[in-house]
């Protein structure tokens, strides 16, 4: 369904995305995951059309997002969620959700303003944005003010907003970033609840957790280039993967010997055990 | 021709000294608040009764150096002015929209014009002459003495100013509020200071231009700021606002563009585009550049891809 | 992904049947003004036609400034095409003698062409960039009214222009205009109040609030933005054709830079977004001047103070965005929607 | 919008502490509200025995507090410059000392002192953050995720710079997701979650706490290696 | 809220006309903030003094006269609602309205629907056009002011070329395009005839190019202060052509400004100059002792002005009423301190006068 097609992207001198290629199916969801500054969020970026592509193609079925307007690639089916929350914070939640369904084209929007018909559509883009929140839970929400809400709720709303137009591809950026475990729980359901077989999702996230327990297929990114992709089970017991999160075993040795050498010079607190503030 | 065309250039070095001078004060403001100061040119009419009084009252009318003692009071009185405007219009604002502290400095504008008239009077002031006077004949184009002082004293005030920015370290630390205040008081600048200097020294500078200005052109209004304030506005925004040696060029480009406009667009248009066209001229071209250079001559770029852009409104 | 539409709830919004107490308090206004206006003396009926005007101008205005959130400084341009208008069609300056409806559309339409041609080339800029060549055209509008001679008659102006009839009625006293004012606020006011509740107002609350994010959610934004410009810019025609009509007389004097300020001033001091601050933002900044008359030559100096105390106080606008029929209901019934 | 809820935390001098915790958990509006850009609603902070709740950021600075902010934040001038605007006078050493120091401590800044800081790269973009908050002699010194975005090699860099600089008597509190390396350098550390504090101890016995592992390691399992 | 300001305002408006129901009123209206208050306000001072002088000697039928004084700030959206103001002033029984030819035409239509009688200091041509019976102009309109001086050019200095400048403004284009008209048709040749701003103080560029024309006249249709700084600079730029300028001009703010550069520049002014007649000397003097400063370019003019109106007033039968002053004012047969005041049925001046000044040692001295 989405499919980079050896994409690179320079900022510079410097590759933040070499030559990636891999594919989005639709029905399941894909996780990419990686190390900060491993590429995700611009690749992310670049299908959104926020960057541009320095080489390479990026296709929704056969439409080649790299060359459509920003306000295109919506259409074509792809929407998207922030890393951070990007509401529009001044307006109502139902109305954030309705930006995403105003009409294309500058005629029907003219028609849909001041023409008959106008208004049978409004109560139809209103009813389809009151839908979308019930099932995420918002309902009771619609008509506060999107930056008054709390993060949590904010989140839940760009998800709504994402899908309310109902895309062909969601990109998920960060969603449980800042939840606690209950939204978390929650956003886990609401995602698993959207899996469907025309939608492809695309996760980056850095919660693992969620990530083992709900992808399909995982793509590992570092240094902005594919490092594996695999089901779960097969990134868990990949060796390359895990140098990349955990950086190279030996380096560490330097700074392990250093800080050993210093805590035996420093007092250090005088702590029993840990503290746990929280259940 | 060659005679017409140095003294044409002659005469837009001139004019675009003092829009420079100005265009500063404009610029300086901007870079650091994103303001458009529009206090500033009453500012610069208040400079120049102020020093008009001043020289009155030491006696030094007309006296080249006793004109130096007169810009020098004149600045610090004016820099202080400019400082008490933004304390008690601007600061209170920040942080609220972009819009308000503007239509503050709008009506501070009103209140300022207003003071300088009701204080100063209505009548044109006859101004003395602080520059000295003569000329000198090169090739058939004449230069006055005060051209040449004024465009000096601009270059110097200039040069100052630029190397007060870029090689002391209270100029650092402005450029460093200038770039990001918040980031600048987490290394232990207080961003008030350096706003506060940036008021002190943008209208002192403008108080001198107004001083030079009616010196060299002999007469004081008090509605004079509006107009030549707009201009070096335009100048700032030329030159890429925000930028010092943008606003430099600015002035200049812009007393170039207005002082060919008036001499050969009559003559390239066959008298079809008069002299009056001279503002539209200039406004076009500031458009054109604009449209491609939309941040000015040498104003920073900010692409797209690198900003996060949140409304300012 | 299945339909959610299909999965359509009933609308819960709980407010919209208890909406009409307040639109029909607000509705109170203009049929008050009808029944008051005429009984004043000429002089406060005929600063009453000016806030009127102004209110009007103000709404138009908000389109571009409060909804799209690009600050225009040139809106007076549009204006003075609408007034230039009336004073070409209807004078004898060409010895042209339209009727009054059909230039009040001319005028206006002419203005909207003008913001589209504005609107194209100015829509990439951004933030301060757009105020300035905004502010450029402006100037660069009322320069080419006092220097094209032969047909605006430069800044001689246009003197003893047509007196307006309107369907057979004549507009020429204060009294005239307030009825047709009366009627421009209410279409204007309805106008700006339908786009703000539809798709378009939703695009453009979108792009004031994140452009990016709006893009991202399929809006395009530079023909949202244009949209805005040239409706924007419809209104501030009319408004010019009814004040050359109310005038008689036009010339570039009237189209100043410091015009286009007051207009910003009249929305911002009123509450940007809001079509009712624009209602309160025209009547203080009208009245205010008039007010201070008695203190001659300290006229301007206080009426600068006031303004600068104003924004000091409420520098969001006297009136919230939000501020409407369902915003008063909610505070005066006190329950959450 | 309420987001820390009560948190106590203590610095000893000379002691580096740890602040873990999720994306969005509150790491950074913590250091903010103790550098003074936020202002902490309720509640008190001492600094060297002093109340300086409400004081701001350069206030801070110059009582001895050093911020290196997320995303380094350098300004666009010169590596020079950028040291100068760091400098705070009249806490005991010259400029022109401190800069040395600074040069000695990242020997590359000083073979580029005049090159503009926007085009160093990320990792000497860090080193010129460090330094320019060095220049203000702190006691404690805040860094925000200094190791985001960069390459291990230079990770380890930064973090021998930071036991370094821990070694010579400056308090430090880091904010990081590279838990790893911070269990290895810090003393204590704090784990954070939706502005709370979760949990707190020496790092040794974080480091040795299944359920740490499990909520914050970026591992890939519970099984991981340590 | 709406209704609640505009009745502030009417209680307002009831408490000024409330203070002075017992006097007489005379309105007037003119630009005495922004560009062009120096030219209100001394202006207005004028009117000030015939009004002063008037209660003096005992007022108009045992009353005294007040002066009410309004800014338009040269807007002509002001204008009007001030035009307003005063009609609907029941006690206002005359104004001298307005001092820019912009704000008096918008503003001619209110005061003749309430019959006020209105005495104009615009000059442009087209302000009576209207023909209505209420307005008056006891000055030269811009058709005079642009074809003395063009005869004197041609006639009495020989001139065959010309250099036309003026400020874009209704007056400065005005008696410019006056002043080209009547050059052309007596056989001379206009070089150019350029338009500047009217707020523009450096006219380096256009002096240079104009000096390149050789010229021997320059025509300045602006107003103060700009007169003087062009004269003056042009000067330094070295260009010996003679200069002529309109009325504004006439005032010594343009010797002091132009300096030494004014010597020779010929003005021309509707009013003979302050010392050719006892009573032109005595209005200075008055002026100065009443406002501590020289009178305006316009002082005399606000002067004449009011007086028309009162010696009007002076005779009507009492009651007054605006009809009554507007048929007496149609009938003045005075000699004012400019000259005699006799109207045509269209509102000009019966013989408008007009003098030519040059300036000689510092001081304007009559030429023609």
């Amino acid at each position: 369904m989405l499919k980079f097609d050896h994409v690179t992207k320079q900022f510079g001198e410097l590759a933040a995305i070499d030559d990636v290629t891999f594919e989005v199916k639709p029905g399941i969801i894909t996780a990419v995951i990686g190390p900060n500054g491993a590429g995700k969020s611009t690749l992310v970026n670049m299908a959104a059309g926020s960057y541009g592509v320095t080489s390479g193609r990026i296709l929704v079925g056969d439409t080649e997002l790299q060359k459509l307007p920003k306000y295109r690639i919506a259409h074509a089916g792809l929407s998207r969620t922030y890393q951070n929350i990007r509401l529009f914070d001044g307006m109502s939640v139902v109305k954030n959700l309705e930006v995403a369904l105003v009409p294309p084209r500058v005629g029907s929007l003219i028609a849909n303003t001041f023409g008959l018909s106008g208004r049978a559509a409004a109560e139809e883009r209103r009813a389809r944005c009151h839908a979308v929140l019930e099932r995420l839970g918002l309902a009771a929400y619609a008509e506060r003010q999107a930056g008054s809400l709390a993060y949590g709720q904010q989140k839940l709303v760009e998800l709504a907003r994402a899908i309310v137009a109902e895309p062909r591809v969601l990109l998920l950026d960060e969603p449980a970033a800042g939840l606690n475990h209950g939204e978390t729980e929650q956003l886990k359901q609401h995602i698993l609840a959207l899996r469907a077989p025309d939608l492809a999702m695309v996760l980056i996230e850095h919660d693992m957790k969620l990530i083992m327990s709900i992808s399909d297929t995982i793509v590992v990114m570092n240094r902005g280039r594919v490092l594996a992709q695999g089901t779960a089970s097969e990134i868990r017991t990949n060796t390359e993967v895990q140098e990349a999160y955990l950086g190279q075993p030996g380096a560490i040795k330097d700074i392990e010997a250093a800080a050993r050498g210093r805590r035996n010079r420093v007092r250090i607190r005088e702590g029993e055990g840990l503290t746990w503030h929280q259940p | 021709m060659g005679a017409l065309i140095l003294q044409q250039t002659i005469n837009a070095l001139t004019v675009g000294s003092i829009y420079a001078l100005i265009a500063l004060g404009y610029t300086m403001v901007y870079g650091v608040l994103r303001l458009i100061n529009f206090a500033h040119s009453e500012l610069f009419t208040a400079g120049a009764f102020i020093g008009l009084a001043l020289a009155g009252a030491l006696g030094v009318a007309g006296h080249p150096t006793g004109g130096l003692l007169v810009g020098f009071i004149t600045f610090v009185i004016i820099g202080l002015a400019g400082v008490s405007v933004e304390i008690v219009a601007y600061r209170p604002l920040r942080g609220t929209s972009r819009l308000a502290p503007m239509l503050s400095a709008l009506g501070m504008a009103v209140v300022i014009q207003n003071a300088v008239m009701l204080i100063g009077g209505r009548r044109p002031l006859i101004y003395p002459s602080f520059l000295p006077s003569g000329v000198i004949d090169v090739f058939g184009a004449i230069i006055t003495y005060k051209q040449i002082t004024i465009f000096l004293v601009a270059v110097i005030l200039m040069v100052a100013l630029e190397l007060f920015v870029n090689r002391t370290n209270l100029g650092v630390r402005i450029r460093a509020v200038a770039e990001n205040a918040e980031t600048a008081s987490l290394v232990g600048i207080n961003p008030n200071m350096a706003i506060s200097l940036i008021f002190f020294i943008g209208p002192g500078l403008g108080a001198v231009a107004g001083i030079l200005y009616s010196s060299f052109y002999g007469v004081a209004t008090f509605t004079m700021g509006f107009v030549i304030g707009m201009k070096a506005f335009t100048a700032a925004i030329l030159g890429g606002i925000g930028s010092i040696p943008g606003a430099v060029l600015g002035g200049f480009l812009l007393g170039f563009i207005e002082t060919f406009a008036t001499a050969w667009m009559p003559v390239l248009t066959g008298g079809l585009i008069g002299t009056e066209y001279r503002d539209i001229f200039a406004f076009s071209v500031l458009v054109l550049i604009l449209l491609f250079r939309p941040a000015g001559l040498l104003g920073e770029h900010v692409s797209e891809e690198t900003i996060v852009y949140k409304s300012d409104f | 992904m299945e339909n959610p539409a299909r999965r359509a709830s009933t609308p819960p919004v709980a407010a919209t049947r208890k909406l009409w107490p307040g639109a029909l308090a607000m509705l109170a206004v203009p049929v008050l003004l009808l029944i008051v206006g005429p009984h004043l003396p000429a002089y406060p009926l005929r600063i009453l036609d000016m806030i009127l005007l102004y209110a009007i101008l103000g709404l138009g205005l908000n389109i571009i400034v409060g909804y799209a959130g690009l600050l225009d400084l040139g809106y007076v341009a549009f204006y003075a095409i609408g007034a230039y208008s009336w004073a070409l069609l209807a004078s004898g300056q060409f010895d042209i003698h339209l009727p009054f409806a059909l230039v009040l559309l001319t005028g206006a339409s002419l203005a909207g062409f003008a913001g589209i041609l504005l609107g194209i080339p100015v829509l990439r800029l951004r933030g301060d960039y757009l105020a300035i060549v905004t502010l450029g055209f402006g100037e660069i509008i009322r320069v080419l009214m006092n220097n094209l001679d032969g047909v605006t008659n430069g800044p001689q102006g246009i003197a003893r222009i047509d007196e307006a009839h309107l369907f057979g009625w004549t507009l020429s006293t204060p009294d005239d205009f307030l009825y047709l004012l009366v009627g421009m606020l209410v279409v204007v006011f309805l106008f700006v109040w339908r786009i703000q509740a539809s798709a378009l107002g939703t695009a453009l609350s979108a792009v004031r609030e994140d452009q990016d994010a709006a893009r991202g959610c399929g809006i395009n934004t530079t023909r949202v933005k244009l949209v805005a410009f040239a409706f924007s810019a419809f209104i501030g025609g009319a408004c010019g054709v009814v004040f050359a009509a109310m005038q008689r007389f036009v010339s570039p004097e009237s189209f100043t830079f410091w015009e286009s300020l007051v207009i910003v001033l009249v929305i911002v001091v009123g509450g940007l977004g809001n079509p009712f601050g624009a209602l309160l933002g025209a009547t203080l900044l009208i009245l205010l001047p008039e007010l201070l008359r008695a203190y001659a030559d300290y006229r301007l100096l206080f009426y600068g103070m006031a303004l600068v105390i104003i924004i000091l106080a409420r520098p969001r606008g006297l009136i919230a965005r939000q501020f409407g029929p369902s915003w008063l209901m909610r505070r005066l019934g006190g329950g959450k929607c | 919008m309420k987001v820390l809820h009560g948190i106590s935390l203590e610095v000893l001098p000379g002691e580096v502490v740890c602040i873990i915790g999720p994306n969005g958990a509150g790491k950074t509006t913590l250091l903010r509200t103790i550098s003074g850009l936020n202002r902490a609603t309720r509640g008190s902070i001492r600094f060297k025995g002093e109340e300086v709740a409400g004081l701001k950021p350069y206030q801070m600075v110059r009582r001895g507090l050093g911020h290196c902010p997320e995303g380094r934040r350098v300004f666009q001038l010169s590596i020079e410059e950028n040291l100068i605007t760091g400098y705070v006078p009249g806490r005991g050493k010259s400029f022109a000392e401190l800069r040395d120091q600074v040069y000695a401590l990242f020997p590359i800044l000083g073979e580029r002192r005049h090159q503009s800081a926007g085009r160093l790269s990320g990792g000497q973009q860090q080193m010129v953050a460090i330094g320019r908050a060095l220049m203000g002699s702190p006691e404690l010194l805040l860094l925000d995720e200094p190791s985001l975005g960069l390459a291990p090699i230079i990770i380890h860099q930064i973090f021998e710079i930071v036991l370094k600089l821990a070694e010579s008597g400056v308090s430090i509190i880091l904010v990081e997701q590279n838990i790893d390396l911070s269990f290895e350098v810090a003393d204590f550390v704090y784990a954070l979650e939706h502005g709370s504090l979760q949990c707190s101890g020496p790092a040794a016995k974080m480091a040795a706490d299944p359920r740490i592992k499990d909520i914050y390691l970026p591992g890939l399992d519970g099984q991981d290696s340590h | 809220m709406r209704l609640k300001s505009i009745l502030c305002a009417a209680v307002a408006m009831a408490a000024l006309t409330g203070a002075a129901r017992a006097d007489i009123l005379i309105g007037t209206a003119g630009p005495t903030t922004n560009a062009e208050a120096l030219f209100g306000t001394t202006w207005q001072n004028g009117m000030e003094l015939a009004v002063r002088q008037a209660n003096a000697a005992g007022g108009v039928q045992g009353q005294k006269l007040v002066l009410v004084r309004d800014d338009d700030g040269g807007d002509p959206k002001q204008g009007t609602l001030i035009a307003q103001k005063h009609c609907d002033n029941a006690g206002m029984l005359a104004v001298v309205a307005n001092f820019n030819s912009g704000v008096t035409i918008p503003s001619s239509d209110i005061y003749n629907r309430c019959g006020m009688p209105q005495v104009t200091n615009a000059s442009n041509p087209k302000v009576t056009k209207a023909g209505y019976k209420n307005l008056f102009r006891p000055i030269a309109n811009d058709l005079s002011q642009g074809a003395a001086p063009a005869e004197y050019a041609l006639t009495k200095l020989g001139a065959k070329k010309a250099a036309i400048v003026h400020d874009k403004q209704a007056f400065g284009q005005g008696v410019a395009e006056v002043f080209r008209t009547n050059f052309t048709k007596g056989g001379g040749t206009v070089t150019s005839f350029s338009g500047i701003a009217q707020t523009d103080v450096d006219f380096s560029a256009l002096l240079s190019t104009i000096r390149a024309e050789q010229p021997d006249v320059v025509y300045f249709g602006g107003v103060m202060p700009a007169v003087g700084l062009f004269v003056k600079q042009a000067r330094e730029l070295g260009i010996k052509a003679t200069f002529f300028a309109a009325d504004s001009a006439f005032s010594p703010d343009f010797i002091a400004g132009a300096g030494p550069a004014s010597e020779g520049a010929v003005v021309s002014f509707q009013a003979p100059p302050y010392d050719s007649s006892p009573a032109l000397k005595k209005f200075a003097a008055d002026y100065k002792a009443a406002f501590g400063e020289e009178p305006g370019p316009y002082s005399a003019y606000g002067f004449v002005e009011a007086s028309i109106i009162i010696e009007a007033m002076k005779k009507a039968p009492a009651p007054l009423t605006r009809a009554g002053i507007v048929s007496e004012i149609a009938k003045s047969d005075f000699d004012g301190i400019v000259g005699h005041v006799s109207f045509t049925p269209e509102g000009e001046l019966q013989k408008p006068f007009l003098f030519l000044y040059g300036v000689k040692d510092g001081k304007f001295d009559l030429v023609k």
